[in-house]
C-alpha cells in the first residue's frame, strides 16, 4: 500500500547541547523531520537519545540552540506550548496515570481540547455533560484503532506491559497531533507484539498523516519503517540518512560493532 | 452475588458514565439516602445526632475536602485544621457583622474566604514537592492558631477568646433542634458530595489525577501543573472551610480557636487515608471510623462493668487509636474504599474468585 | 398484502407468507422505533432501529442494483456478524439476488471452489483481511466483478478496480434510487415467497462442498412453527455470535428474527463475547455443544482456585441442583417442598449469581445441536434452571426436524418432530423427512440432489436411529459409518467416539473397526483441560505433544476409555464394540489439515488414509509406531511434525452384556 | 547594642537545641527515607522515662548519690528507647518497606499517637522535673563592654554546649565509624545498600536507637528547663522547619538550619512580635522556612531533583 507523500520540513533542530552539571548529555546536535516522515534516532544505550526528546517537548532546556517548528525558532520549549503547538509523546518506561483505567488515561490526553469551566463540570449538565460524551467517543475510536476493547475499563496499572505501551500510545493520539515523539514503543516486547506495534505505528503514519520521530533499539524495525535514520553516539551525530546510507556508513558499524542486534 | 447485570446493556455514553452504572448500586445509593432523611430521624436519639451524626457528616464534608487535595491532586496538607478555621471564623464575622445574612450564605461565603487563604497557601506546591510541602502547610495551621487567639477583631473582640452564634435561622426555618441540624447537615452533604463527584470525574478531575500520578507526562500532555494544583487547593479549601462553618455553627454552637487546632487537621489526614485516598466514598467510611472508634473505646470498659479513670481511659484510647492506624496502613493501605471495592467486586463475580 | 400482514400479525410475530425484505419492511412500518439490531461498537450497544435498517437496507439494495446486481446473481458475504453484513443480505435479496454466507476462517484456497461453483458477482467482506483473501483469488473467479468492504481500515489506499467501501456503495444506491424511483420497491414486491432466497455450502465430510439451496418459504415455514410453539416475539433478545455460514445461525439470528422482529445484538469482537454475553443477557440463545463446553470447563478452571469454603458451598448446590434442579424446570411435581425451599436458597446463593456470570439470567429458551452433547454437560445447564434443549436437523432441512417438547426433555434424545414435519425409520435404521423446510436442490448438482430425496419428497438425513416409547427421536450414528465388525456384531464409530468426547481430557476421538475384528481408536487430548489436571499434578511438559506422550496422560485417557467400555458393555447390541486399543495422537485434529470440517466433524476416511500406519500397528498389536505427518500452519505454510506414538490396551468388560 | 546581642545569643543558644531535635529528623529520613513525626512523642517519653525513673530508683534501691541515681536513670531511659526503636522497626516500618512517603508519615503519626498514650500510661501525666544539675543562675558577660552586660542564662548555655557536643559527636559517628558509613549508604540507595549485604532492618534499629538516644537528650535539657509535661512534644513541631529549612536529608543542614530559625524567631519575636500581639515565633519560623523554600524548593543543603522520563 502506499503511503502518504513526504512533504516540507516541519522541525528542525540545530546545534543542541546539553549537559547535566558537567556531564555533556548532547553536544551540537542538528537533524530536521519532514512532514509525514517516519523519522528514527537510534544509537547505543546512554547516547543521548532520550534527552534530545527531552529537549523537543521541553522537559530539558539545552544550554545552546534552538529549534524550529513550522517556521517559530525557540531557544528553548515550554511543555505545555509544545503540547498546543501538536507535539505529542510516548515514553520509554512506561509513564500512565497508574491511578486511572484505560479509558481514562487516554482521555487525559483530550484535555487541551476540553473547554468547559470547572462549575459547568461540577454540575456537569448540558455542555459538560454533552463535553464528555463528545471526546468518549473520540477516545473509543482510538481504543478500536488500538484494538484495546476488551480492557478500557480496566486500571492501566493491571493491564501487561505490551498493552499499558499502546495505551501510552493511545494517550498521545488522543492529542491529534502533527508529530509524535516514540520513545523506544517496542523496548522489552515479544515479536508478535512488536510486529503490532509496528503496524499500529504505520497505519498512524499512514491514515491520518501524523509525522513520526521515533527512538528504537531493535535495529530490525527501524530499518524497516523508517524513511530517515539519525544515528547518536556519546551524543554526538555519527550518522544520518536513509537506512541504506547509514547501514553503510564506517561510523556507525564501528559504532554498533557488537552492540548491533 | 446480589448482582445481576445482564441485560443492563448501555446504548448511550451518558448512560455508561454515570456515576453509579450498575442499576443494584444505584437503587442502594439511592434507599441510603432515603433511609438517612426520612427513618434516621424517627429512630435515633439525641445523643445519636449530636456525638454521632452531625458531627459524621460535617467530618465526612472536611474529609471530602481534603481527599480532593491529598487523594485527586497528590498534595499532602497538614493544615486542614486552619482551613476549617478560616471559614468558620470568616462565616461568624459576616454573620454578626452584616445585618440581615442568611446563615447558609454566610456559610458559603465562609468557605470562599478558606478558599481564598487556601489557594494563598497553595502557592508553595508550585515549587514544593511531597513532604517538604506538608510541613510548609503546617504553617498555615500555626498562623490560623495564632491569628484566632491574638487578633481580637477577628473573634468580635470577645473577651474570652471564644465566639458563639446566635440562633441559625435558614429562610425561616429555625435550625435548633438536633434533628434539624441533622438533616441541614445532610443536605449539605449529599450536595457537596454530588458536585465533588462531578469534578472528579470530568476532566478537572483527570487532571488532578494526571498530576498526582505522573507530573512530566502530565504537563507534556498539555497539563498546566499550576492550575491544576490551584484549582485543586481551591476547590478543596472552599469545602473544608464550609466543613469548618458548619461545625462551628451547627456542632458546636460557640467554640475556640483550639477547636481548629493541628489535632484536627491529623484526624481529617487519618480519615482520608484510613477511608481511601482518591476516594469519594472513603472520606465517609474515614469520617465514620474516626468517629466511632474513640466513642466505642471510651465507652468499652463501662459496657463490660470495669472502673476505669477518665484520664487512663483516654490515654488507652489515644494508644490503641494510634496502633489501629498502623495497623491499617500495614493492612490495607488503600483504606476502606478499597476494601469495599474489593468485596463488591467480589459479590459481582460470585460464585467465581476475584 | 402489507396491510394484512399488520392484521395478521398477533403480538408483533408475521404469520403471512412474506419473503424476507417484505418481513423488514412490515416490520418497518409496524414498530418503526423499536430496535432491530445493537452492535456494541466504540464502547456502547450502537442501536438500529427497523426504519433505520429499512432505509439502510434499501439503499444498499439500490446501489448493489447500481453495480448490476440481478435477479439470481450470486453474491458472497465473507466476515464476522456485523449490522451492514446483515443489511446487505436482506438487500440482495431484495433484488432477488441469492447472498451465499462463507465462513470468515476459511483460506483463500478453499474459497475458490464456492466462487467458482456458485459464480459469484459480488463479495460483502468485513474488513482489509477479508478483502485481501478474495483478491488474491480474484483471477480465478473471472465472475467476480465487484469487492465491497465495511471496515476501511486499512484499506483507504488500495488502489485496485472494483473496490469500493459500504458507504460508497450507498452513495450509489442514492444516486441510482433518484435516477430509477421506486425500482428496488418493485423487485421487492416482485419477490415470490418460493423464490430462492439463500445457498449455504455443506462442508460434505467427503469430496467438494455441495451449495444448500433454500427459499424464503422453506426458512421461514418450520421456524415460523417453531416461533409460534415456543412463544418468541419481538420482545426477545438474541446473541448473534455464530459464524453466518452456518445454517443455523440464519435461522436462529435471520429468519426467526425477521419473522418475530426481536433484537438481534452483535459483539464487539471474539474475544468480548463472554462480556457481551454478561450485558447483553439474552432471552433466546443458541450455543453448538462445544461452545457450551468450553463455558463448563472454564466455569470448572475458576473455581478449582476459589477458597475452599466457596467450593464446598459450589460443590454442595450442584449435587442438589443435578438431584432435583432438571426435575423442578421439567415441572416434576414429586420434587418435595423442603427440595424447593434448597433448591431456592441454593438458586440465591449459587445458581443464580452464576446464571449472571454466564450472561444466562435472562434466557427464555437455548438450544443445542450440531453434534450429540454429553448427558452431565446438558444436565449441568438444565439444573441450573436454563431451559436448555436439544434439536435434530441439518443444513438441508432448514434446521427443524425434531426439538424437545417443554417438560419432556432427555440428554440422550433430540425430541420429537415439529409439527408439519414427517419423520420416518426407514428399513436399515436410517431417518427419513419430509417437511416444507426441505432445500429446494443442491446446486447445480440434480444427481446429489437425487440421492438425497426420493420420489415422493422423502429427504434421507443419512443418520441412523429410532423413536423410542415416548416417540422421541434417538440418533445412533451416520447411517453409512454404522458398520459391522468381522462377527457381524453392530460398529457405530460416532457413537463410541461422542462417548469418548464426553469426558472433559477428550478433545476428538476417532474409533477404526469396520469389518476388523476389534476396535481402536485415535484420541486427541484437550491440552487446556489435561494441562490443568497436569499443573495440579504439578507435571512439567513442554507442549502439546509432550503432555500428549506422557505416561500419566496414558493412564488417565485409559480410565475414560474403560469407563466407555464399560458403557458400551450396558448395551447388548454395542457390547462388541468396545475399544481394545487406543493411542494419543502427536498433533490435534486441524481443519487446517482437512482431518475435521469447519463444522469441526471428523473426516474418517480421510484420516484412515493419512495415518495408515498407525492403523495397521494398533491392529497389528504393536505398543508403539513411528510416524510423520504434514501440517499446515496459520500462515498458509507446510511443514512436518513426526513422533513415535505409543499403543495402549484398553480393559474390556465381559458378560455384562447379558446382565444387561 | 546590647539587648540585640542578648537575644541573638539568646537565640542561638535555643537553636542549638532545635538542630538537637532536627537531627533527631534527619537520621531517620536519611537512613530509611520515613518523615519521622513522632521525634517530639520520643522526646516526652524519653524525658518522662528519664523523670520517672530518677524519681523511682531512690524509692526502691535506696540510691541517694544523685550524679549515679541520674546516671542509672540516663542508662534505663536508653534502655527503653532502644527497644521502643527495636519495636518500631520490627512491627511497623518493617511492614512497610517500598511505601510511599505518606504512608510512612501517617504510620509515625499512628506511633506519635500510641507513644503519647503509652508514655502518659506508664509514667503518669502529671508535670515532672528533671535535675541533672545544670547551673540555673544567670551569668553576666562583657559588662565592661556595655552597660550592664548582656545576660545570659548559664543553664542554656550549658545545654547548648552540650547539644554542640552530642552534634559533633554524631557527625563523627558518621564520618568514622563502619555503621556510620553504612548508614550513609542505606541513606543512598536501599537496594544497592542490601546488594552488598548490609542489612536494613538492624541499620533502621541503629538509627531509631541513636534518635532515640538524641530525644533523650533533647528531652532532658529542655525537660529540665520547662519540666516534663504533655506539651513538651511540641517541641518537634517547633523543629520542622529547621528541618525542611536545612534539608530533609542533611546533617549540616539541621545545625544550620537550627541556627537560623533560633535565631530568626527570637529576632522576630522581640522586634516584630509586639507589632502583631506576640506569640508569633511558632507560625513565624514556619514562614520563614516556607519564604525559604519558594527560593530553594530542596532546602539548603538537600539534594536537588531531576525529573527523568
Amino acid at each position: 500500500m502506499s503511503r502518504r507523500s513526504i512533504g516540507e520540513v516541519m522541525l528542525d533542530v540545530k546545534n543542541i547541547s546539553l549537559s547535566f552539571g558537567g556531564v555533556k548529555a548532547l553536544t551540537d546536535i542538528s537533524f530536521n523531520v519532514r512532514e509525514h516522515e517516519i523519522r528514527a534516532i537510534i544509537g547505543p544505550n546512554g547516547a543521548g537519545k532520550s534527552s534530545m526528546l527531552n529537549c523537543i517537548n521541553g522537559v530539558y532546556t539545552p544550554q545552546q540552540g534552538s529549534i524550529t517548528f513550522r517556521g517559530k525558532t525557540f531557544d528553548h520549549m515550554n511543555s505545555r506550548e509544545v503540547a498546543e503547538m501538536g507535539i505529542a509523546r510516548t515514553f520509554q518506561n512506561l509513564a500512565l496515570f497508574k491511578g486511572m483505567n484505560v479509558i481514562d488515561n487516554i482521555m487525559s490526553g483530550r484535555n487541551l481540547k476540553m473547554k468547559t469551566n470547572i462549575f459547568q463540570q461540577a454540575l456537569r449538565i448540558g455542555a459538560a455533560e454533552r463535553e464528555e460524551q463528545a471526546h468518549r467517543e473520540v477516545v473509543e475510536r482510538i481504543i478500536d484503532f488500538l484494538e484495546i476493547q476488551a480492557w478500557r475499563k480496566t486500571p492501566v496499572a493491571r493491564l501487561p506491559y505490551g498493552l499499558q505501551k499502546r495505551v501510552d500510545l493511545g494517550r498521545a493520539l488522543a492529542m491529534e497531533p502533527q508529530v509524535l515523539l516514540l520513545d523506544e514503543p517496542m523496548a522489552g516486547m515479544n515479536i508478535e507484539e512488536k510486529q503490532d506495534m509496528c503496524r499500529f505505528v504505520l497505519d498512524v503514519n499512514d491514515q491520518f498523516g501524523t509525522t513520526i520521530v521515533l527512538i528504537e533499539h531493535d535495529m530490525g524495525v527501524v530499518m524497516d519503517i523508517s524513511d530517515r535514520v539519525v544515528v547518536l553516539d556519546y551524543g554526538k551525530k555519527i550518522g544520518d540518512g536513509t537506512p541504506d546510507e547509514v547501514r553503510s556508513n564506517e561510523e556507525v558499524i564501528s559504532a554498533y560493532l557488537g552492540t548491533s542486534h | 452475588m446480589l448482582y445481576r447485570e445482564n441485560g443492563q446493556f448501555k446504548t448511550s455514553y451518558q448512560a455508561d458514565q454515570q456515576i453509579f452504572p450498575i442499576a443494584q448500586d444505584r437503587y442502594l445509593i439511592l434507599a441510603l439516602i432515603a433511609a438517612a432523611a426520612i427513618v434516621v430521624p424517627f429512630i435515633a436519639s439525641e445523643y445519636v445526632f449530636r456525638a454521632l451524626l452531625i458531627p459524621f457528616l460535617i467530618l465526612s464534608l472536611a474529609a471530602l475536602g481534603l481527599n480532593i487535595l491529598v487523594g485527586y491532586c497528590g498534595q499532602i496538607s497538614l493544615g486542614t485544621g486552619g482551613f476549617m478555621a478560616v471559614g468558620a471564623y470568616a462565616a461568624y464575622n459576616l454573620l454578626v457583622r452584616i445585618e440581615g445574612m442568611p446563615a447558609v450564605v454566610a456559610i458559603l461565603l465562609g468557605g470562599v474566604f478558606a478558599m481564598a487563604f487556601g489557594v494563598v497557601f497553595g502557592i508553595p506546591s508550585l515549587r514544593i514537592k511531597g513532604l517538604y510541602l506538608a510541613v510548609a502547610t503546617l504553617a498555615a495551621q500555626f498562623f490560623c492558631d495564632w491569628a484566632f487567639l491574638r487578633i481580637k477583631w477577628l473573634t468580635n473582640d470577645s473577651a474570652s477568646g471564644s465566639v458563639s452564634v446566635p440562633e441559625l435561622m435558614v429562610f425561616g426555618w429555625n435550625v435548633d433542634t438536633p434533628i434539624d441540624k441533622y438533616l441541614f447537615c445532610l443536605g449539605f452533604v449529599v450536595i457537596f458530595a454530588l458536585l465533588a463527584k462531578n469534578l472528579v470525574r470530568g476532566h478537572t478531575g483527570r487532571e488532578w489525577m494526571a498530576i498526582r500520578d505522573m507530573d512530566v507526562a502530565a504537563a507534556l500532555i498539555g497539563i498546566r501543573p499550576v492550575y491544576a494544583k490551584l484549582t485543586a487547593f481551591a476547590v478543596s479549601s472552599f469545602i473544608v472551610g464550609v466543613a469548618g462553618a458548619l461545625w462551628g455553627f451547627v456542632h458546636l454552637g460557640s467554640w475556640e480557636p483550639a477547636a481548629f487546632n493541628i489535632t484536627r487537621s491529623f484526624d481529617l489526614l487519618f480519615m482520608v487515608i484510613i477511608g481511601g485516598l482518591g476516594s469519594i466514598m472513603g472520606s465517609f467510611f474515614g469520617a465514620a471510623f474516626i468517629v466511632i472508634v474513640p466513642i466505642v473505646l471510651d465507652n468499652l470498659p463501662n459496657w463490660f462493668g470495669i472502673p476505669i479513670d477518665t484520664a487512663l481511659a483516654s490515654h488507652l484510647t489515644f494508644m490503641i487509636f494510634g496502633a489501629l492506624i498502623v495497623f491499617f496502613l500495614i493492612v490495607e493501605p488503600h483504606g476502606l474504599a478499597r476494601l469495599w471495592s474489593v468485596g463488591k467486586e467480589k459479590l459481582r463475580l460470585w460464585p467465581f474468585p476475584h | 398484502m402489507a396491510e394484512s400482514a399488520v392484521s395478521a400479525s398477533q403480538g408483533g410475530a408475521l404469520t403471512e407468507s412474506l419473503t424476507f425484505p417484505q418481513c423488514l419492511l412490515a416490520h418497518a412500518r409496524m414498530r418503526p422505533e423499536a430496535p432491530a439490531m445493537r452492535e456494541k461498537y466504540l464502547g456502547i450497544w450502537q442501536t438500529t432501529t427497523w426504519s433505520a435498517l429499512s432505509t439502510m437496507v434499501l439503499q444498499m439494495a439500490a446501489g448493489l442494483a447500481a453495480r448490476g446486481l440481478k435477479r439470481g446473481d450470486h453474491i458472497a458475504l465473507i466476515g464476522d456478524n456485523r449490522p451492514r453484513l446483515y443489511a446487505s443480505m436482506i438487500a440482495a435479496q431484495c433484488l432477488g439476488a441469492i447472498p451465499v454466507p462463507m465462513y470468515q476462517d476459511a483460506v483463500a484456497a478453499e474459497m475458490v471452489y464456492v466462487f467458482r461453483d456458485a459464480s459469484i458477482r459480488i463479495a460483502v467482506v468485513e474488513n482489509q483481511e477479508q478483502t485481501d483473501k478474495v483478491l488474491e483469488i480474484r483471477e480465478q473467479c473471472p465472475q467476480l466483478s465487484d469487492i465491497i468492504y465495511d471496515d476501511d481500515r486499512g484499506l483507504r489506499n488500495y488502489q485496485q478496480s472494483g473496490i469500493e467501501s459500504i458507504d460508497a456503495l450507498l452513495e450509489a444506491g442514492a444516486l441510482y434510487e433518484q435516477a430509477h424511483p421506486g425500482k428496488v420497491r418493485q423487485a421487492i414486491d416482485e419477490g415470490g415467497f418460493h423464490d430462492d432466497c439463500a445457498m449455504f455450502y455443506t462442508s460434505g465430510t467427503t469430496g467438494n462442498p455441495k451449495g444448500v439451496v433454500h427459499t424464503h418459504a422453506s426458512l421461514i415455514l418450520p421456524s415460523r412453527t417453531v416461533s409460534q410453539q415456543e412463544g418468541l416475539g419481538p420482545q426477545d433478545e438474541v446473541l448473534a455470535y455464530l459464524p453466518m455460514a452456518w445454517i443455523g445461525q440464519n435461522i436462529f439470528s435471520y429468519a426467526q428474527w425477521l419473522i418475530n422482529g426481536f433484537t438481534i445484538n452483535m459483539p464487539e469482537s471474539q474475544e468480548t463475547v463472554m462480556i457481551d454475553m454478561r450485558e447483553v443477557g439474552p432471552t433466546y440463545y443458541f450455543a453448538p455443544p462445544r461452545v457450551l463446553e468450553a463455558l463448563l470447563t472454564t466455569v470448572t478452571i475458576r473455581m478449582e482456585d476459589a477458597s475452599p469454603g466457596k467450593r464446598s458451598l459450589f460443590k454442595h448446590y450442584m449435587a442438589l441442583a443435578k438431584r432435583i434442579g432438571g426435575r423442578i424446570l421439567d415441572g416434576d411435581p414429586t420434587v418435595s417442598f423442603s427440595e424447593r425451599l434448597q433448591y431456592q436458597l441454593g438458586d440465591w446463593l449459587i445458581y443464580g449469581p452464576l446464571r449472571n456470570a454466564l450472561g444466562m439470567s435472562r434466557i427464555k429458551l437455548a438450544y443445542t445441536a450440531g453434534e450429540a452433547i454429553g448427558p452431565d454437560l446438558f444436565s449441568f445447564y438444565r439444573s441450573l434452571g436454563i431451559n436448555l434443549k436439544q434439536l435434530y436437523g441439518s443444513t438441508e432441512t432448514a434446521v427443524w426436524v425434531c426439538v424437545q417438547p417443554d417438560g419432556h426433555v432427555r440428554a440422550d434424545t433430540v425430541g420429537k418432530p415439529v409439527p408439519g414435519v414427517e419423520v420416518r425409520i426407514r428399513d436399515n435404521g436410517e431417518i427419513v423427512v419430509r417437511s416444507p423446510g426441505l432445500l429446494r436442490e443442491y446446486y447445480k448438482n440434480p444427481q446429489a440432489t437425487a440421492e438425497v430425496r426420493d420420489a415422493e419428497g422423502w429427504y434421507h438425513t443419512g443418520d441412523a436411529g429410532y423413536f423410542d416409547q415416548e416417540g422421541h427421536l434417538r440418533i445412533i450414528d451416520r447411517a453409512k459409518d454404522v458398520g459391522q465388525l468381522a462377527n457381524g456384531a453392530m460398529f457405530a464409530p460416532k457413537y463410541i467416539e461422542n462417548k469418548l468426547k464426553f469426558f472433559p481430557f477428550i478433545k476428538e476421538a476417532v474409533a477404526f473397526g469396520q469389518g476388523k475384528s476389534e476396535v481402536c481408536c485415535f484420541v486427541n487430548i484437550d491440552f487446556e483441560a489435561c494441562g490443568n489436571w497436569a499443573e495440579r499434578r504439578n507435571l512439567p511438559y513442554a507442549g502439546y505433544n509432550d503432555l500428549a506422550a506422557k505416561a500419566e496422560v496414558y493412564d488417565l485417557i485409559q480410565d475414560c476409555v474403560n469407563q466407555t467400555n464399560a458403557d458400551l458393555a450396558l448395551d447388548p447390541k454395542l457390547a462388541d464394540s468396545q475399544i481394545s486399543r487406543f493411542l494419543i495422537l502427536h498433533k490435534e485434529l486441524d481443519p487446517d489439515d482437512d482431518e475435521l470440517t469447519r463444522t469441526r466433524k471428523v473426516r474418517r476416511g480421510f484420516i484412515a488414509q493419512k495415518y495408515e500406519v498407525l492403523l495397521e500397528a494398533m491392529f497389528s498389536g504393536k505398543d508403539s509406531q513411528y510416524v510423520e505427518t504434514q501440517v499446515k500452519f496459520e500462515d498458509g505454510r507446510t511443514g512436518a511434525v513426526s513422533a513415535t506414538l505409543r499403543i495402549a490396551n484398553a480393559k474390556r468388560q465381559q458378560g455384562l452384556a447379558k446382565a444387561a | 547594642m546590647g539587648p540585640f546581642l542578648e537575644t541573638l545569643i539568646g537565640g542561638l543558644m535555643t537553636g542549638m537545641l532545635y538542630s538537637l531535635v532536627a537531627l533527631g529528623f534527619v537520621l531517620i529520613f536519611k537512613a530509611s527515607g520515613v518523615f519521622n513525626f513522632a521525634q517530639g512523642a520520643m522526646v516526652l517519653f524519653a524525658a518522662l522515662a528519664m523523670a520517672r525513673f530518677a524519681e523511682w530508683i531512690p524509692a526502691l534501691l535506696g540510691i541517694e548519690h544523685k550524679v549515679l541515681v541520674n546516671l542509672m536513670a540516663f542508662i534505663l531511659a536508653m534502655g527503653v528507647m532502644i527497644m521502643l526503636a527495636w519495636v518500631v522497626e520490627r512491627f511497623v516500618l518493617g511492614k512497610l518497606v517500598n511505601q510511599e512517603g505518606v504512608t510512612l508519615l501517617m504510620a509515625t503519626l499512628g506511633i506519635t499517637y500510641f507513644m503519647d498514650g503509652f508514655g502518659q500510661t506508664v509514667f503518669g501525666s502529671d508535670i515532672y522535673k528533671i535535675d541533672v544539675g545544670l547551673p540555673k543562675e544567670p551569668m553576666f558577660l562583657l559588662e565592661d563592654v556595655f552597660q550592664g552586660g548582656i545576660l545570659v542564662n548559664q543553664e542554656e548555655l550549658s545545654a547548648a554546649i552540650i547539644a554542640a557536643a552530642l552534634v559533633a559527636l554524631l557527625a563523627a559517628f558518621f564520618q568514622y565509624t563502619g555503621t556510620g558509613r553504612a548508614l550513609r549508604a542505606v541513606a543512598d540507595d536501599h537496594q544497592a545498600a542490601q546488594s552488598i549485604g548490609i542489612p536494613l532492618e538492624r541499620i533502621w534499629v541503629i538509627v531509631w536507637s541513636v534518635a532515640g538516644f538524641v530525644a533523650l537528650v533533647a528531652g532532658i535539657i529542655w525537660g529540665s528547663k520547662l519540666g516534663v509535661q504533655f506539651s513538651l512534644s511540641q517541641v518537634a513541631l517547633k523543629a520542622l522547619p529547621v528541618v525542611i529549612l536545612g534539608g530533609l536529608t542533611s546533617v549540616p543542614g539541621a545545625i544550620v538550619g537550627g541556627l537560623i530559625i533560633g535565631v530568626g524567631e527570637k529576632l522576630s519575636e522581640v522586634y516584630i512580635g509586639p507589632m502583631l500581639g506576640g506569640g508569633i515565633e511558632i507560625w513565624f519560623a514556619y514562614a520563614l522556612a516556607l519564604l525559604f523554600l519558594l527560593v530553594r524548593p530542596q532546602g539548603l543543603y538537600g539534594e536537588k531533583i531531576i525529573d527523568r522520563v
